[in-house]
């Protein structure tokens, strides 16, 4: 039972230290921020390119922020992080086969269903 | 040891089942020989290491059946014996891929000079149509579909006006001439399949699907639909009549085309208005 | 947990090495990382996937219909002061969720501190904002249905719009609830005590309670943020 | 404290002293140091009323069993369907009251249930339950609760799915794959509640399996005992573990399109269906996309297809080693072969849709995948016939099911290059090539392996001894019946008869294949009366059996090292063992006996040559 009191000690101390309120404040004001940023995409209209690669640029450095701090994978161990993160190469490619699926699947039908839908 | 002699009498079996076989391949009728030629490879290749196995299986059986005290190996690994047999696997499995994907690069890559049919397929039947003069196929959709439309041209088209109409289950194709096959379902899935040609593919409703072949044997040949359907499944047949080019012209021009079918039509409604008066 | 914990007899090596040492080793693969914390990062993996087919699918039917897609930022554009402001509502939505996605950062962060008052005052406030998501949720659907958008049909487009659109934020959606309920659970839990004192046994377990099930707990809640991000990005902006 | 539980002094997280100064702690010598346990013991709820011992259990051995007999019973129904769709293929017409309609519900029921239900079911369920937490030194499962939901939830899912035969319009038959349009549209047989009961069913399988899959998952990451490093776990934990996983990350592609489906039939989405023009009328779907469902299916469908196979790999390795009285030859190749088609198994789904008329391209990359694939494969069944090599194999029934399983394996897997390579797989798609080549490898392969398991693990579940004659009669009548099943059928594929005919009606191949069908129908009706073989056995046994004497079959692996036989719930007694080897210590040279158990320790075993710990 001393154990188990000594152990949380140490833990309680290493959890304070590491883990002052500033970050997650640091981290909660970001995320305001680029959600404002990604709001703003739609609101000034950007078109293209241009609003996909924002789109996708704030998605990624919000979810990459929420994982990393919000759900601690920073501090987490490499094997933990590595098992979670292999999966992932499933979906990208998944994604990737359905994207290219999806455009010839479109131009199959404007080709035969529409007509003059070829050009 | 009857264990060893049962299993080798099993591979004898199946090798002689193979070489006495009266059940095998349909005459090909088509330009896909080298479907076939890959599946022999690949018999040989892949049956030569079914028999190898299996045979170093049973002479383990014979060999080292169980015997009080007989000294057996003792070896976790061996990092050679291992690599050899790796490298020498991914290059049996190259050297079958490889006329794998030659030829699927030909099966999606449809000659110029191929002649397009639009095979609608719907539950449980099949029709045809060609194009016209204008070697162009008029565009489509199902909503058009009607009695008057049978095969639901989109009526602006310029191209679909002298499209050629076969409101049959059985098509002639004309020998030595590629023809592009263009798959089309109102309903569910099905598949335009004749075993002679090897080549097949579904057809799916919402899209259209491709697939070429050109046949270069004269006969006539059954269409089995190979994409499970409903219930009528095994009874959706069609047939084709592979024809020598001046029969196959003959053929031709007794079908009739969408502007004679609309020409009708209005002569039909003209005189049924005769008639009322 | 944040920093690496004192494991008898195991040397724990930094980053890739590591990674190595740690997968090699006995007993346990992550090293100080609780059962249950262990299996919600399996589980929301799963859900991970859940969430991925249903937007590839979204992706799928949007890419390849030939109807034009409505465009989101007039769809759910909303009247403010008699403004039509594109995205309003999902913009107030996104906010609420990212601050209750902090609170319960912080309620996770004092829960570690054994600070009981202030974990589940967190989890409540926490369990408010996911609740209020929800309300919202529930406004920005029935104003939907109510101009007609329908899962089988809508004025302004293609008719799998209204399909995705439901059935996604409503699976969302689903999982926003079922945070919440669990949110006001352990709000109580934490309240009670249950996790003082070498822990009481909860429901559902063997295992004694501990701080550690509200970082199990954040896990999830954070995900159901993290899931919004994506469809906040790809439903909405695109 | 509840009097139910254990007396245990400490809290999860604590470091129990006891733990630290364990059986092999300080007063062992030097070599055999295997450092303190991290966690401390695992409390264990211990029912006491019939209820909570043996329904509502939280032991994982009683779950496995329950699963196990679960799975049996749905096997059980699945064999009486292929029965009957023999019969109708064989001798058209004589069972009059096969209609069509049924016809295409039992191919439909019969592969729905003999996939999911039975045999994912039957290895991660009844194997995974059972073996992983005796085989990794486990009390338990890391969550018995969670465990005996997951078995009570797969068992409403089969009642479901049972259900289905007995509303309107009985069960789906749609076939298998559940492919739309086809599936909910009008004419369909089931398309009303029997395609509803079958996608509710499914989805609460998945939920199940979900959770029975993280507490595999998790008891093999997190809950290993001392000295039980991935590299010594037997194999068979490897295939199950692996197939877990797949498990986890397939199963929601099926969840996904099971409610997306329902949608479409319930409320009318069109997720996957497009404009249809059913009976001159056009219905009210349109833009959908029938592949979408495909891909959606098939990323789940292909992963399923290693996770029956892998759990059955891992199992036939360890029996093939057990019996053969040698090591497995090259784990360390085993185990990454285990790892590297579970990874790969994700980026092949599409070679099931070759001529599904999905983007062409697509046929150049997924050809490539699934042929890599076949090299690990490969190797693996190398490694098999190299373990027999220089062993001294027991030809008893377990190793007969074993052999079986490496002929009808290999033979399977040969004709899985076949249909993998794209251009080859065009003619013989849709025909008796492929029913024959996925019946030969994913249902014979692994239902050999399971029987194998069976009279191998018999002995330490009930304590007796399955019949050997009455084995080996199974095993041959099994065996050549199921081989002169599938090895001919290949051939009506060459010819071009198409899979999913319910006669082959008035056409030139029903001539040529008449006298086939009839003997394969014949062999069918043969292999399925053979179970009762077993069935006869294991009632026999269990009455009047001979006793098993504690671990039979002199294997290395801590299951048969427990402080009993059949071990109690907790497992192994006082003390969780220590483990010092991997399991596949046989015939080392200068070892007394011809094993050595995991749990000895090297300073017991100085004088021999162990190479591999």
């Amino acid at each position: 039972m001393d154990n188990t009191d000594q152990i949380s000690e140490k833990e309680k101390k290493t959890e304070g230290s590491s883990h002052k309120i500033g970050i997650y404040l640091w981290i909660w004001g970001l995320l305001f921020v680029l959600s404002f940023f990604s709001y703003m995409v739609d609101w000034y209209q950007f078109q293209g390119m241009l609003r996909w690669s924002l789109i996708l640029f704030f998605m990624f450095l919000k979810a990459g922020l929420i994982m990393a701090f919000f759900m601690h994978l920073f501090w987490e161990r490499y094997a933990l992080v590595n098992v979670l993160l292999w999966p992932m190469t499933a979906i990208a490619c998944f994604i990737f086969l359905m994207a290219a699926e999806f455009q010839y699947t479109f131009i199959t039908r404007m080709f035969y269903f529409f007509v003059g839908g070829a050009a | 040891m009857h264990a060893g002699i049962i299993f080798f009498l099993v591979i004898l079996g199946s090798i002689l089942f193979h070489i006495f076989t009266p059940w095998y391949w349909t005459d090909i009728a088509s330009n896909w020989k080298g479907m076939d030629d890959t599946i022999t490879l690949t018999f040989w290749v892949g049956g030569g290491v079914f028999i190898a196995v299996c045979l170093f299986m049973i002479y383990c059986v014979f060999k080292f059946s169980y015997k009080e005290g007989r000294k057996v190996e003792y070896k976790p690994e061996d990092k050679k014996l291992e690599k050899i047999l790796t490298v020498a696997t991914t290059l049996g499995v190259a050297a079958l891929l490889a006329p794998g994907l030659i030829i699927w690069n030909q099966y999606v890559n449809v000659p110029k000079n191929s002649i397009e049919i639009d095979v609608m397929a719907w539950q449980w039947g099949w029709q045809y149509r060609l194009p016209g003069e204008d070697g162009k196929l008029g565009t489509t959709k199902v909503v058009n579909i009607n009695d008057d439309n049978p095969f639901g041209i989109n009526m602006d088209d310029p191209f679909g006006r002298d499209d050629v109409m076969v409101q049959s289950d059985i098509i002639n194709l004309e020998n030595n001439r590629p023809v592009k096959i263009l798959l089309r379902s109102v309903d569910v899935l099905h598949n335009w399949y004749v075993p002679q040609f090897r080549a097949k593919m579904d057809a799916v409703p919402g899209v259209v699907t491709f697939y070429w072949f050109e046949p270069n044997r004269v006969g006539e040949y059954e269409v089995l639909c190979a994409e499970y359907c409903g219930v009528g499944h095994y009874a959706m047949r069609g047939g084709v009549e592979v024809q020598d080019p001046n029969s196959y012209q003959e053929w031709l021009g007794e079908q009739e085309t969408f502007s004679d079918l609309i020409a009708m039509q209005n002569k039909e409604i003209e005189t049924k208005k005769g008639c009322k008066k | 947990m944040s920093s690496d914990p004192k494991i008898d007899g195991f040397e724990l090596k930094p980053g890739f090495r590591g990674m190595a040492s740690d997968t090699g080793s006995d007993q346990t693969m992550f090293k100080g990382v609780h059962w249950g914390k262990a299996m919600m990062w399996i589980f929301l993996v799963s859900d991970t996937f859940v969430f991925s087919c249903f937007l590839i699918a979204y992706m799928k039917g949007r890419g390849s219909t030939p109807v034009e897609w409505p465009n989101p930022s007039e769809v759910f554009a909303l009247d403010a002061f008699g403004v039509p402001v594109p995205l309003l509502l999902i913009a107030l939505m996104t906010f609420v969720l990212i601050t209750s996605s902090g609170t319960m950062a912080l309620a996770v962060k004092y829960g570690y501190e054994k600070n009981r008052k202030m974990c589940g005052w967190l989890i409540l406030a926490t369990a408010i904002g996911g609740l209020t998501f929800v309300g919202m949720q529930v406004y920005e659907w029935s104003k939907l249905i109510h101009e007609g958008v329908r899962p089988w049909g809508n004025p302004f487009g293609a008719a799998q719009f209204g399909s995705f659109f439901f059935m996604i934020t409503g699976f969302h959606g689903t999982h926003v609830s079922i945070g919440v309920i669990f949110l006001f659970i352990y709000a109580y839990k934490v309240f009670a005590g249950h996790y003082e004192n070498g822990g009481k046994r909860g429901w559902f377990t063997t295992m004694k309670g501990d701080y550690v099930e509200i970082e199990i707990l954040g896990l999830y809640w954070h995900f159901v943020d993290l899931v919004w991000v994506f469809i906040f990005a790809f439903f909405y902006l695109w | 404290m509840s009097d139910e539980y254990e007396n245990n002094k400490s809290g999860y997280q604590a470091q129990s002293s006891e733990a630290i100064t364990g059986s092999a702690g300080s007063t062992s010598p030097d070599i055999d140091y295997v450092r303190p346990a991290e966690l401390p013991e695992q409390d264990l709820y211990h029912g006491h009323t019939f209820i909570t011992k043996w329904v509502f259990c939280q032991d994982a051995k009683v779950i496995g069993v329950q699963y196990f007999l679960t799975a049996v019973f749905t096997g059980i129904v699945g064999l009486i369907l292929s029965w009957l769709m023999r019969l109708q293929l064989g001798f058209p017409g004589l069972a009059g009251f096969i209609t069509a309609e049924h016809y295409y519900q039992f191919v439909t029921m019969h592969g729905m249930i003999m996939v999911v239900y039975f045999l994912t079911a039957l290895f991660l369920g009844g194997f995974g339950n059972y073996l992983i937490p005796l085989m990794v030194g486990a009390r338990d499962m890391v969550f018995p609760y969670v465990n005996m939901l997951s078995f009570w939830m797969f068992f409403v899912a089969v009642v479901i799915l049972m259900a289905s035969f007995f509303v309107p319009g009985g069960p789906t038959g749609a076939g298998w794959t559940l492919y739309p349009p086809q599936t909910i549209l009008e004419g369909t047989p089931g398309s009303g509640m029997g395609i509803l009961l079958m996608l509710v069913s499914l989805a609460l399988f998945v939920i199940g399996f979900t959770m029975g899959g993280l507490n595999y998952m998790i008891t093999v990451l997190q809950a290993r005992t001392r000295g039980m490093t991935l590299m010594r776990m037997p194999l068979t934990v490897w295939g199950i573990f692996t197939a877990t996983v797949l498990a986890m990350l397939a199963f929601p592609a099926l969840l996904v399109s099971a409610i997306m489906m329902t949608l479409d039939k319930v409320i009318g989405t069109s997720f996957f269906m497009p404009t249809i023009l059913k009976a001159g009328e056009v219905l009210e779907y349109g833009g959908g996309s029938p592949i979408l469902f495909q891909h959606l299916f098939w990323f789940f469908g292909h992963p399923e297809v290693y996770i029956v196979a892998l759990p059955a790999f891992g199992i036939v390795s360890d029996l093939i080693s057990v019996h053969a009285r040698k090591n497995i030859f090259g784990y360390r190749m085993m185990v990454w072969a285990i790892v590297g088609i579970g990874a790969l198994s994700f980026f092949v789904w599409a070679h099931h849709m070759y001529v599904s008329g999905m983007n062409p391209w697509f046929g150049f990359f997924f050809a490539t995948t699934t042929l890599i694939i076949a090299v690990p494969t490969a190797m693996k069944v190398y490694n098999w016939i190299l373990t027999l090599w220089r062993g001294n194999i027991r030809i008893n029934t377990v190793m007969l099911w074993c052999l079986g399983f490496i002929v009808t394996f290999v033979n399977g897997g040969i004709t899985g290059i076949f249909l993998g390579n794209v251009s080859v797989d065009v003619p013989l798609s849709d025909t008796y090539f492929v029913v024959a080549h996925f019946h030969m490898v994913m249902g014979i392969a692994p239902v050999m392996v399971i029987m194998g398991a069976v009279y191998h693990w018999f002995p330490l579940i009930t304590g007796r001894l399955l019949n050997e004659t009455l084995g080996k009669w199974h095993f041959w009548t099994t065996f050549l019946g199921a081989y002169s099943i599938y090895f001919p059928m290949h051939y009506l594929g060459f010819i071009g008869v198409p899979r999913r005919y319910y006669e082959m009606y008035d056409s030139p191949y029903m001539t040529s294949a008449v006298g086939m069908n009839e003997f394969i129908s014949l062999a069918a009706f043969l292999v399925g009366a053979a179970q009762f073989f077993l069935i006869f056995n294991v009632i026999k046994t269990l009455k009047t059996g001979k006793r098993a004497p504690k671990n039979p079959w002199k294997a290395n692996s801590l299951e048969w090292h427990t402080s009993t036989q059949p071990p109690e719930h907790g497992n192994f007694g006082e003390r969780l063992p220590v483990v010092h080897r991997w399991p596949y210590d046989f015939s080392v040279p200068g070892a007394k006996d011809d094993f050595i158990p995991q749990t000895t320790p090297p300073s017991e075993m100085v004088h021999t040559k162990v190479e591999k710990t």
